[in-house]
């Protein structure tokens, strides 16, 4: 079990592990995901050369809180919660998860690999609607508010190409998953969805024609991938070893074989917190919208 | 002359076989879970100030959020209301026939059993991922869900409170010359209506709390806010949503033990 | 007039699934209109008697005759029609606490009507003004309306009585009919039994622990130990003494 | 000869009339409530292919992942969510008897406030999200399922305290009486009376909401509490079915077999 | 030798919560180490009335003393005490089903031991001994680590008696300890409730619904009606008649 792991020895210069806790929560646009710890504690373990656990949650909140708590180390958060947890507990971003571009038509992966992702308007191919201004007076399938790529990044968009989702006669519709969101489409249920580039791949199972009758009429920017972000107090010495061990367990072929399968991380690239200054001017934006 | 031979007791109670068997057993398990998940009394009391955290920053509700959530609330209230009614109807001839004092065809009994047991172990989130999946978002799949839960529930309560009525109501109309039908109307009904009452009440008490789980699946109701609620950080409307369910629960709660007394 | 029997014993076994012997070897004859009172120790085989008459318990060997007519071969409707023809009173009076007097004194009638019938309620004017009747002959008509756990004991059994008189019985089973009841309840349940038996010629089938209760109202006592009889004599016949005999110890 | 059913009299017969038209409105109303207050949605388009994919998934069920010694596999987790389920319903157990003590209405209170203070406090705990609870319970001791046991402890007092408590109301005070006139102090009656005439049924509920935790254990996996919960979450929001098919197998087994072990012991021990 | 009596009621007055009458100026005296049988319909107030003297039921108003000292006043401790003297049986056993017989039994002892003792089953080797002696004086000896629940009703009625006798009573009351038994299990408890009377000199107070058994067995009778004495008189002076007044209804 996760025992007495990290007792606050932190000194003048910081809090230096002697065992380290890591959680892990997906990212929203991760198109598959396992529940598993234990390959990823025996690669970290080797390069750290002290004991890991990793432990796995489907909601962020847990993490940011068990970080600010002190009872996780290292967490593997999505940009939203990664902002939110810097807010309240001063976690520092170390890296960004690097994963294969997407090409249009029909989400498939490129060999590029990308530390950012983004989110699409999809509509069904015979609705008629070609732009964003025809979203006028239709229904929209949404995430959740607090969604960077199922609400706040389409949702300001749309309001800098003069569409405003809270007036202009819109109707939205919250969902839960991207899945949803884009299954409301296909059975027209709603004229139109907000998902992550590559939802689709989810119901193609489910679905063989989904990529053609479902198709995205706008792509938005760049969102920056899920992070690696540690505890604020960490010493400088430990953030540099931890960062290097992810980036050379990538590198290796077995290292890569596992974190490509269970979490579909490609890689990863150094990152500073500036990369999330985005993210905060969509959160302010996506909130005045909201008054 | 006081001394009387005490009778010798039997072995297995002389050397209190049972009881240190049962002792053992129940503490092997205990330490083997423990080992499994990792129990630590001591850390526990250590980060006590931790586990407090979250109540402090509960302890403001911010009640402007209350009109925001009152009409999810009355979702909740409208989708547990409807699945539990949906679920106790079709309950009452399954629990009948599983009734091993009123059914005594083992085969019979043995089939029902096994299918309300199967009902029962289906996991609600599984029940709400799949009814989603089929009805889309909203209340049509909260409501099937927790009509499939409370059915699962119910008939089993149920079935276990039919086995425990009074046998002799029923030999009287048998002996009368009335038929099952009759009998089960005559005699089973009538003594088990106040349980019924109050197990239907306690399943619907148990829905509305359950939606707030059911919501972080879309299917509907105030769990959707709480969720929210958690991933904006924003306890203080945590607790807002907190303390309206535990208003409903407790109208229902009062209602229950109300009605137990009234009709026992 | 040399009666027919009402119910003859021939050969009559019963042993209970675990090996209990219930009845060994019963041999006897009611006849019509008879007061009969059985006697005997706590488990002795009275009730187990009782219940082989309208088949509440099967019995293992031999045969029971109703009207001249085996009822072994019953079944279904014939015999729900059976039961109909028997009353049973039941030693803690089986009747539905919850339900009302009306309700339970009602319920044994469900056999003439139809089932849909007696689930809705329907039952007929005739019939209602039955139940008053029934209630009035044992004084208590005027609790037609309360619930039957309102009720004291001894009424409590009264209702019971009431309800088997619904059912027009030629036969009167009553198990310890007077258990726990006191001497002026005791009193008012026997004598209403003994008047239904001279005033309506209904044969009554009684178990009692009271031997001066049997000698009573009795007009035969039948006296049974460990399933089998070991006495039985007209009422003019039994001694004090011979009683007694039944009540000893194996 | 003619007899009339006796009247009721008046009063009653009013009031129960209207009594019972009284309970038909307000359960009409009630009823027509929460039918109107809710749109329905009906059978998607998809829903034909999503069910069909479904069930093969479910008849396909992922064997794979059954055992395969890593720790993360059906076996041990689903062992892992029983640890749980055991361990907190133990301790839930024990702390719920002085409450369902407290909460349990007794004889000459005046106005009922001990046992109304802790049908209240009863009624929160069980109110409280187990979400939220597991949530707090990973901020003291970090994630993984001993959170999860601290959890299912704590919310667990909320149902078994009430089912206790009534219990406690509805028993046979027979042996207490007879404790107390023999001179027994509370303590002496207590254990020597009260507990074992309630023993049978605290157990009986003990097992039954063993059951309810085990399956409420999946949903402690949504935030990292440990259990089978997390790869079901998983597998489901990625429409992995015959993963979701495997673990379903899985639990409903492990439900099956608990049933008919806790069936045996109650059995045994009542 | 003129005998102080060990209990007497003085005005005594009970109405219970929702206004019924339980008693109704009670005014009599028990001399030590009498046989006293109180008759009565049911609802007469006869539990009442037993349950008063160790404050099981508290009084309205009036005094009851017991061996001379006003009962009223006891509290915690010497309330204890006071129940240690009077031992009572109930009529429906009052057993812990699921503990064995020598719990049972050892459970009339609690109250010469401290909390902790009785708790963790520290009775003294004297005190099992005793239990055995008061089984065996109830001739069930052989019962002794039978489950209370596997007993028939006699045999848990004298299990019953047998905790009693461990207290070393000085009074016993007994409520309807016969209801339901049958005639010989009824002898043999009455015999040993007489017996204890006679050579262990203890007061022994009955409520009984037999006038029969009342006459065998008492030194005196008290009837009760409504709440109220309305016969007492030793036996030599009861009559038939008399008793009969008793039961009629009001
Ligand atoms: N269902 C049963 N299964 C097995 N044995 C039974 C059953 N019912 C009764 N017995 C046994 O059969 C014997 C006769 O029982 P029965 O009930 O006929 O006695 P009884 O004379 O009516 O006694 P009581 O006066 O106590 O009612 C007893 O030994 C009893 O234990
Ligand atoms: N707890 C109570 N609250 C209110 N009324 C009570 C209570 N207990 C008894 N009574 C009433 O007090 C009266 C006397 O009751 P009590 O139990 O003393 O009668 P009893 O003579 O023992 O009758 P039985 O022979 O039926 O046992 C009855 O009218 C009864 O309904
Ligand atoms: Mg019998
Ligand atoms: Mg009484």
């Amino acid at each position: 079990g996760c025992g007495k792991t990290t007792a606050s020895t932190s000194g003048s210069k910081g809090y230096a592990p002697k065992k380290l806790t890591v959680e892990f929560v997906p990212s929203s646009n991760a198109g598959t995901i396992e529940a598993k710890a234990k390959p990823l504690e025996g690669l970290l373990k080797k390069q750290l050369g002290i004991p890991v656990t990793v432990s796995v949650s489907t909601d962020y909140n847990t993490i940011v809180e068990a970080m600010g708590s002190k009872k996780v180390d290292v967490g593997f958060l999505p940009p939203d919660a990664y902002v939110l947890a810097h807010k309240q507990y001063h976690d520092k971003v170390l890296l960004q998860a690097q994963r294969h571009g997407l090409t249009e038509p029909g989400d498939k992966a490129n060999t590029e690999l990308v530390d950012y992702y983004r989110s699409q308007i999809l509509v069904r191919k015979d609705s008629g609607i070609k732009s964003v201004k025809d979203l006028k007076g239709k229904k929209i399938a949404v995430q959740d508010t607090t969604s960077t790529a199922g609400w706040i990044y389409p949702a300001v968009e749309m309001l800098d190409q003069g569409v405003n989702i809270n007036k202009d006669g819109i109707q939205t519709v919250t969902v839960k998953g991207h899945d949803q969101g884009v299954l409301s489409v296909y059975n027209k249920n709603t004229d139109a969805a907000f998902v992550f580039q590559g939802a689709r791949n989810l119901v193609k199972k489910d679905e063989k024609d989904i990529m053609s009758k479902v198709v995205p009429i706008y792509t938005t920017g760049k969102i920056p991938n899920d992070t690696i972000t540690v505890r604020g107090d960490m010493t400088g010495k430990w953030q540099k070893k931890i960062a290097t061990a992810f980036k050379q367990i990538a590198k290796t072929k077995k290292g890569h074989a596992i974190i490509s399968s269970v979490y579909t991380h490609e890689g990863y690239t150094d990152s500073k917190d500036s990369n999330f200054n985005i993210i905060r001017q969509y959160d302010k934006k996506a909130k005045a919208l909201d008054k | 002359m006081m001394t009387t031979q005490v009778p010798r007791r039997p072995w297995l109670q002389r050397w209190h076989v049972k009881p240190i068997g049962w002792t053992l057993v129940i503490l092997i398990l205990l330490v083997a879970s423990s080992r499994m998940t990792g129990v630590d009394v001591g850390m526990f009391f250590n980060n006590l100030g931790q586990f407090t955290d979250l109540l402090v920053r509960m302890s403001q509700p911010a009640w402007d959020y209350l009109p925001v959530i009152l009409h999810p609330l009355y979702e909740t209230i409208q989708m547990a209301i409807l699945g539990t009614t949906i679920g106790a109807t079709f309950a009452v001839p399954f629990a009948v026939l599983a009734a091993s004092n009123l059914v005594h065809n083992r085969w019979l009994r043995g089939i029902i059993r096994l299918m309300l047991d199967l009902v029962r172990t289906l996991p609600d989130l599984l029940l709400a991922a799949i009814f989603v999946a089929i009805f889309g978002i909203g209340s049509t799949a909260g409501v099937v869900t927790l009509a499939i839960f409370s059915f699962g529930m119910v008939s089993k309560l149920f079935y276990e409170v039919i086995e425990t009525i009074d046998m002799g109501p029923l030999e009287a109309l048998e002996s009368v010359g009335a038929n099952k039908l009759t009998i089960i109307w005559y005699a089973v009904l009538p003594q088990i209506m106040n349980q019924f009452v109050s197990y239907f009440l306690y399943t619907l008490e148990f829905n509305v709390r359950a939606s707030t789980v059911l919501g972080y699946l879309g299917a509907g109701g105030i769990g959707v806010f709480l969720q929210r609620s958690l991933n904006e950080f924003n306890y203080s409307q945590t607790a807002v949503i907190i303390l309206a369910t535990l208003v409903v629960v407790m109208a229902i709660d009062g209602i229950s033990n109300h009605l137990r007394r009234v009709l026992l | 007039m040399d009666k027919t029997p009402i119910i003859s014993f021939k050969n009559v076994n019963k042993v209970y699934d675990n090996g209990t012997v219930g009845l060994k070897n019963i041999n006897f004859e009611i006849p019509q209109g008879e007061f009969l009172v059985v006697v005997g120790l706590s488990g002795a085989g009275k009730s187990t008697l009782l219940r082989t008459i309208n088949r509440m318990h099967e019995i293992t060997s031999g045969e029971i005759r109703v009207e001249g007519e085996s009822i072994k071969a019953y079944k279904g409707r014939s015999l729900r029609l059976l039961r109909r023809k028997i009353g049973m009173i039941f030693q803690n009076f089986n009747l539905v606490k919850r339900s009302s007097v009306a309700k339970n004194v009602l319920s044994g009638r469900v056999s003439y009507y139809a089932t849909w019938q007696s689930i809705l309620g329907l039952f007929s004017a005739t019939d209602k003004q039955k139940a008053v009747q029934a209630l009035q002959r044992v004084s208590l008509a005027e609790k037609l309306y309360a619930r039957a756990d309102e009720l004291s004991g001894g009424q409590q059994q009264r209702v019971a009585i009431a309800r088997t008189l619904m059912q027009d019985p030629k036969i009167i089973l009553a198990d310890e009919p007077i258990a726990s009841l006191d001497p002026l309840t005791t009193k008012t349940v026997m004598d209403i039994l003994k008047r239904l038996n001279q005033e309506d010629g209904i044969t009554v089938i009684v178990n009692l622990h009271s031997v001066a209760l049997a000698r009573e109202y009795a007009d035969r006592i039948v006296g049974l130990r460990a399933g089998e009889v070991v006495y039985d004599e007209p009422i003019a016949d039994v001694t004090e003494a011979d009683l007694n005999r039944v009540y000893q110890t194996v | 000869m003619q007899t009339t059913i006796s009247k009721k009299p008046a009063t009653l017969t009013l009031w129960r009339r209207w009594n019972w038209l009284l309970w038909i409105a307000i359960v009409a109303v009630i009823y027509t409530w929460a039918i109107t207050g809710l749109h329905f949605t009906g059978l998607q388009e998809s829903a034909a292919s999503v069910s069909r994919s479904i069930v093969h998934g479910l008849v396909q069920p992922d064997w794979p992942y059954v055992y395969n010694g890593s720790g993360e596999d059906l076996v041990s987790l689903i062992l892992q969510t029983l640890a749980i389920a055991f361990l907190g319903t133990i301790i839930s157990s024990l702390i719920s008897v002085p409450f369902a003590f407290w909460a349990a209405r007794g004889g000459k209170e005046w106005l009922h406030v001990r046992s109304g203070s802790g049908k209240v406090v009863l009624t929160l705990i069980r109110t409280f999200p187990e979400i939220v609870l597991a949530i707090m319970f990973i901020k003291a001791v970090g994630p993984g399922s001993y959170a999860g046991v601290l959890a299912v402890s704590i919310h667990s007092i909320g149902m078994l305290g009430k089912l206790f408590s009534e219990a406690i109301e509805n028993m046979d005070r027979g042996a207490d009486e007879a404790i107390t006139s023999a001179g027994g102090n509370s303590a002496q009656i207590f254990m020597l009376a009260t507990l074992p005439t309630i023993m049978p049924e605290f157990i009986s509920y003990t097992l039954y909401r063993f059951e309810i935790a085990v399956r409420s254990a999946s949903i402690l996996g949504m935030v990292g509490a440990g259990g089978i919960g997390t790869p079901m979450i998983f597998a489901i929001q990625t429409r992995n079915w015959p993963r979701v098919g495997i673990i379903l197998l899985g639990i409903v087994l492990m439900v099956l077999l608990i049933d008919t072990l806790s069936e045996q012991l109650r059995k045994r021990l009542i």
